[in-house]
């Protein structure tokens, strides 16, 4: 599953995201931009998905994000697993700190500016195997 | 959040015909009453301090008098989440940025017209010592506060509000004393929503340009201005004019006389330089037709609007190219960037460098033009045919008005923007760059381009695959999203 | 410091002619003996190690490779004064700033042959832990030593020399493993002596280009390159072309065959166009007209010789453009400076990023070419016009050798440096740059310009003085010293 | 009397120098460009100098103006007014620092880059009044 939280409208990322995963051979839901992080649960729930790949790429992630994890949490998806990647931060801070920031927040991973496709795939095929043996995510 | 225009706006019948003015009188109350700044608007006070404001502050005089003397003038975007913070950003672009015109960029909550999300951010900011929010709540300031930023400066400015409704925002920003607003039904609506409908979408600026009109009544020139940057993302300029043109035309029926029109960069010297002649020059012609003959129209040249570079020297070219770019255009104005933009929000200090190298580039560019470059001539030309046969259609489409054309065009696909996020465009049309670093069409979609348009772009773009030995298919257009952001060691490896 | 040529060099008799075999060998001899590190030349060795070269680390191969894929390289300036700095300066260079070219210039005490003070130079720089000297003092750390730079990089090396007394610097560097090497008899005994006479420069030079000959003749190419940047100060293009044929034609005439031309950019991008494309055009005319068929000649140009500015935005800016300016006119390759340039050498990273944003720049200028647009064909044609009759001039005054004419010329002020440092230079030639931001000649001095050109020059000058209401006199040249290095808020206020 | 130190070639500025001098009613010596530190000593002793204009760009300015004051000193030019300018280092550092340094060698005066010759003409008459006044040179 994948979508732009909050009132966001860059789509191209995600869009270019959702290809590859595609590609790759998943089974891709994709919400679009401007979506609020209530219909990600929604749609987690109708579609059974696995993984959720959130872009937020306008400065507000930071806002839009919180409680994030919670909402599924509450909807009994505890073991969902969360991507979230983009321009998360307003403005250039530094990324260990913002990424930090984010894992704090429950997200599984959180991917920096200039992430390309083939990294995602690579790091969600790890995390889907590292499951399959009980880990949360690979190592 | 709620996308769709008021209910009121239902009451008047949809066309390019003005807003009728009982209509207009209506809405206007029910739009001000949405949030409670809305009740300092004051027209006749709001008429009164414009009046008192020099002429230099006055941006459609400022463009009128750059266009005469040849000058590109520049402007960069920028909004803080909060007074004090947007106060010193437009402080230090005036004065460090040397910046022509001064903006204010709007945070996307307001944007949305979620004033209350947008007040929150405010509150967070304060609290962080930081800009929690991408630009400055303006609604949420209302119109006196604001005011606070035009006498903080001696420059003309402008509001930049990436949304589609736009009608409380203009009306506090015109009030607050703000002589320039960018925004359009067409383009923003294909670009910044999701569900609003093109119609809604389109009233929502049928309204603010009215009020442009009840503002130029009273004897107030402001400056609209349309954003043909679109979804930034390698908008051919055939796209963009189209979306000018049609833009152009809604705003003029309601009565706007001084309309910018925004391209985004090509990077491509001489595409640039012909789509910003092309673009002027289409749009006089189409609104002539339509009996406008006395809407000003300057082009503004966008640094480039897709992905940015993430190293610093490579984005510094690219700042700087993007002056050079406008002014061997012959641009009225060169709307800036700064070597931070892939990474977020520029910091003040980034933005007035990005201002500076842009306008040391535009003086390093002299007075050079190639109009008489035969290339040039080729591309303006090649423009011209791929830009005519949409708008005629779109017109045809909607019995000669350019409104219900447009609705219908976009249902039809006939109308296509690239990478839009809005569910009622087909974005099935797919730009990709050609062997000379052009931007061409790779998949029209049901757009209406001619047969041997299309051709052109065709082979320019096989040529490309060739010499990148890759298959002539959609991954011309992702590789070329990414294009601009690769690194020079992708980019441009060295010889040997 | 002695800056005559010695003593044997008056023994062979002064001309364009190759210096024959046994005056060579005997200088060489003398050559070496000059400093303790002359002993370690071994040039069999030395031609064995250049044999073992991948050609990608060869100059002449790489400017001929280039030239012909139409691309444009990038090279620096840059040298410290101790081997660790140099070492880490050069691969810094070559990994970070992705140059093709990577340079090695020398210390002023280097190229003035003073090399006591250079090994002075050497340990304070040791003991300051930073360098106290403006360049590598090959000299002193001699071939076997200097050879660890070649080592350290994975591209072809040049030396950066600016003197008129290269005899001992072009030993070592050569025997080191540079494939190139920078400096000519004309325009470095103008731009860089005060007392030395124009015959011993020649002469010193004839050395070096014999010396390159020599190693031509055991299979190894070297670039030898002219310097046609000259006093780096507002240099026409046709004082530097004139030049860089005298030049051309004095090396060709010892039997180098890979000679590059430089030029020094206008920052006008028509201009500069039209003089890369003339330059490459005259010197091969003139090499041709005098049997010289097989040498190859490729142009670099030079980001901006004059004052830079202060400000790093604005100097960021002319970086950019200059890769704009070097790709669009064709240039082979690109001489970079950085946003340092106005206060001092620059560190290695403020070189890097210098070389980055060129790249980027020159990159995206794609393959962009202005050949057909009028304005080129005219200033190219009018540089013809002003270069023939002065090289003309100077090949009829020498009764058709290049060497004596140069002397006879130089001495008449029929060839003239604008501000040149060197006491038998009359310097009375005096540039500035034009309305349209082209430079031009202000006042000829003896120079024999036809009068049809001058009046050209006269009228665009005269309409910057009008323009910039100033008188038409010395005070147009002197501007045109500071021009560039001014304030933005001095070159473009804001507007209103 | 004016000229540039050492091995530099860098003669522009203090042309333009030289030049407003003389515009600004100065007699003006110009030694032009490489000029070692003894030949501004012994014009200065010919020419009966009241100031020496010392130029330095190309960077090994502070090899170059060690014990300039001193030779005057020797010379018993004692009182002799000089100044320095232009690029006095080696790359782009701290001016306040190296203005610092070349006071510490003796000069009056140093001037950074970009320093502009009305600036230098008016500290100059400044500082021959004060001296008229018996100060070294004038705050
Ligand atoms: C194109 C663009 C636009 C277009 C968007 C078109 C569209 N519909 O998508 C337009 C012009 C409309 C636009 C508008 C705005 N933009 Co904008 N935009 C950009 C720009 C230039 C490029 C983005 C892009 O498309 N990149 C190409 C794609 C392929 O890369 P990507 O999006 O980064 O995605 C990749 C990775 O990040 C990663 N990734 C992304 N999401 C996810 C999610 C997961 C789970 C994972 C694993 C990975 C991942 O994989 C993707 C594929 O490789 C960026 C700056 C830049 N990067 O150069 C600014 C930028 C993102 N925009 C910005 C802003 C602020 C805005 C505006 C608010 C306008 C403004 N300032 O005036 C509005 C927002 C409107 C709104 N409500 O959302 C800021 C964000 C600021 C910040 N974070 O501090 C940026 C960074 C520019 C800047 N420096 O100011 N923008
Ligand atoms: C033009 C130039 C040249 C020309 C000089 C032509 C000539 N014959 O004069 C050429 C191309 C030949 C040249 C050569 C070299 N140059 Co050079 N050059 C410059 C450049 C670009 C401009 C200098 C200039 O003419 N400015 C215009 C005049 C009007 O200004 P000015 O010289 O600064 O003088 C004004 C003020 O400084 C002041 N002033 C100057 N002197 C004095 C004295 C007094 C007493 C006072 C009160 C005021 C004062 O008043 C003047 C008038 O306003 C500068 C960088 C820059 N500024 O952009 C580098 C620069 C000075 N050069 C430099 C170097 C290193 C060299 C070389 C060693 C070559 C190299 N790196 O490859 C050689 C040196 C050769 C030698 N032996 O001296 C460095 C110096 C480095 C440092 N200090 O760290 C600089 C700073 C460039 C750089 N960043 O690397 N150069």
């Amino acid at each position: 599953m994948t979508g732009v939280i909050g009132a966001d409208t860059h789509i191209v990322g995600n869009r270019i995201l959702s290809m590859a995963l595609e590609e790759a051979g998943f089974e891709v839901i994709a919400l679009g931009a401007i979506t609020p992080a209530e219909d990600f649960v929604k749609a987690a729930i109708e579609t059974d998905a696995d993984a959720v790949m959130v872009s937020s790429l306008y400065g507000q992630g930071e806002l839009d994000c919180r409680g994030f994890r919670d909402l599924f949490i509450e909807a009994g998806l505890d073991d969902i697993l969360i991507y979230v990647g983009g321009n998360l931060v307003v403005g250039k801070q530094d990324w260990p700190d913002v990424e930090r920031r984010f894992l704090a927040m429950g997200f599984d991973r959180a991917f920096p500016p200039n992430t390309r496709t083939d990294d995602v795939v690579e790091k969600l095929n790890a995390d889907f195997a590292a499951r399959a043996e009980g880990q949360r995510i690979a190592e | 959040m709620s996308g769709a225009a008021p209910a009121e706006a239902a009451r008047w019948p949809f066309s390019a015909a003005p807003i009728p003015d009982d209509a207009f009188a209506a809405m206007q109350r029910a739009n001000l009453a949405r949030w409670p700044t809305g009740a300092e608007v004051d027209l006749e006070e709001a008429f009164d301090f414009h009046r008192s404001l020099p002429s230099h502050k006055n941006l459609a005089a400022v463009m009128r008098r750059a266009d005469a003397e040849g000058r590109c003038l520049t402007q960069p975007r920028g909004g803080f989440g909060t007074l004090e913070l947007q106060l010193a950003l437009m402080r230090q672009l005036d004065r460090e940025g040397l910046a022509d015109i001064v903006p204010t960029t709007t945070d996307s909550y307001t944007r949305n017209e979620q004033w209350d999300r947008a007040e929150a951010g405010i509150a967070e900011s304060e609290a962080a010592g930081r800009s929690m929010l991408n630009g400055f709540p303006m609604v949420c300031y209302g119109p006196k506060t604001t005011r606070r930023l035009i006498e903080a400066i001696d420059k003309p400015a402008i509001v930049l509000s990436g949304t589609s409704m736009p009608r409380l925002t203009g009306e506090i920003g015109f009030a607050a004393g703000f002589t320039g607003y960018l925004g359009s039904g067409l383009a923003y609506t294909t670009s910044y929503t999701k569900d609003l409908s093109i119609e809604d979408g389109l009233r929502n600026y049928q309204y603010l340009d009215r009020l442009t009109a009840v503002y130029q009544a009273a004897g107030i020139e402001l400056h609209r201005r349309q954003p043909g940057f679109l979804t930034g993302t390698n908008i051919p300029p055939c796209i963009a004019i189209v979306t000018c043109i049609i833009d152009a035309l809604l705003a003029a029926g309601q009565g706007v006389r001084n309309y910018g029109l925004e391209l985004g960069q090509t990077l491509h010297l001489v595409q640039d330089a012909a789509a910003i002649h092309a673009c002027r020059e289409l749009v006089q012609e189409y609104l002539q037709r339509a009996g406008h003959h006395d809407v000003f129209t300057p082009v503004t040249s966008l640094h480039w609007m897709g992905a940015w570079p993430y190293d610093d020297a490579q984005a510094a070219a690219l700042v700087a190219y993007g002056g050079t770019l406008a002014a061997v255009a012959g641009a009225v104005s060169v709307t800036t960037k700064s070597t931070h933009e892939a990474y977020g929000i520029p910091t003040p200090e980034a933005n007035a460098h990005g201002l500076r190298a842009t306008r040391m580039a535009i003086y390093l560019a002299r007075r050079i033009r190639l109009d008489t470059l035969p290339d040039f001539q080729q591309e303006k030309d090649l423009i011209g045919r791929e830009v005519r046969p949409i708008v005629d259609k779109v017109l045809e489409i909607g019995d000669g008005d350019a409104a219900i054309g447009t609705v219908r065009a976009c249902e039809a696909g006939l109308l296509d923007i690239p990478w839009s996020p809005n569910r009622q465009i087909k974005s099935r049309v797919l730009p990709a760059r050609d062997a000379d670093g052009c931007l061409r069409i790779l998949e029209p979609g049901d757009m209406p381009f001619p047969k041997d348009v299309l051709a052109v772009h065709e082979e320019q773009l096989r040529r490309r695959a060739e010499r990148d030995k890759v298959d002539f298919g959609r991954d011309l257009a992702v590789s070329s999203v990414y294009e601009i952001s690769e690194t020079l060691e992708t980019l441009m490896p060295p010889a040997g």
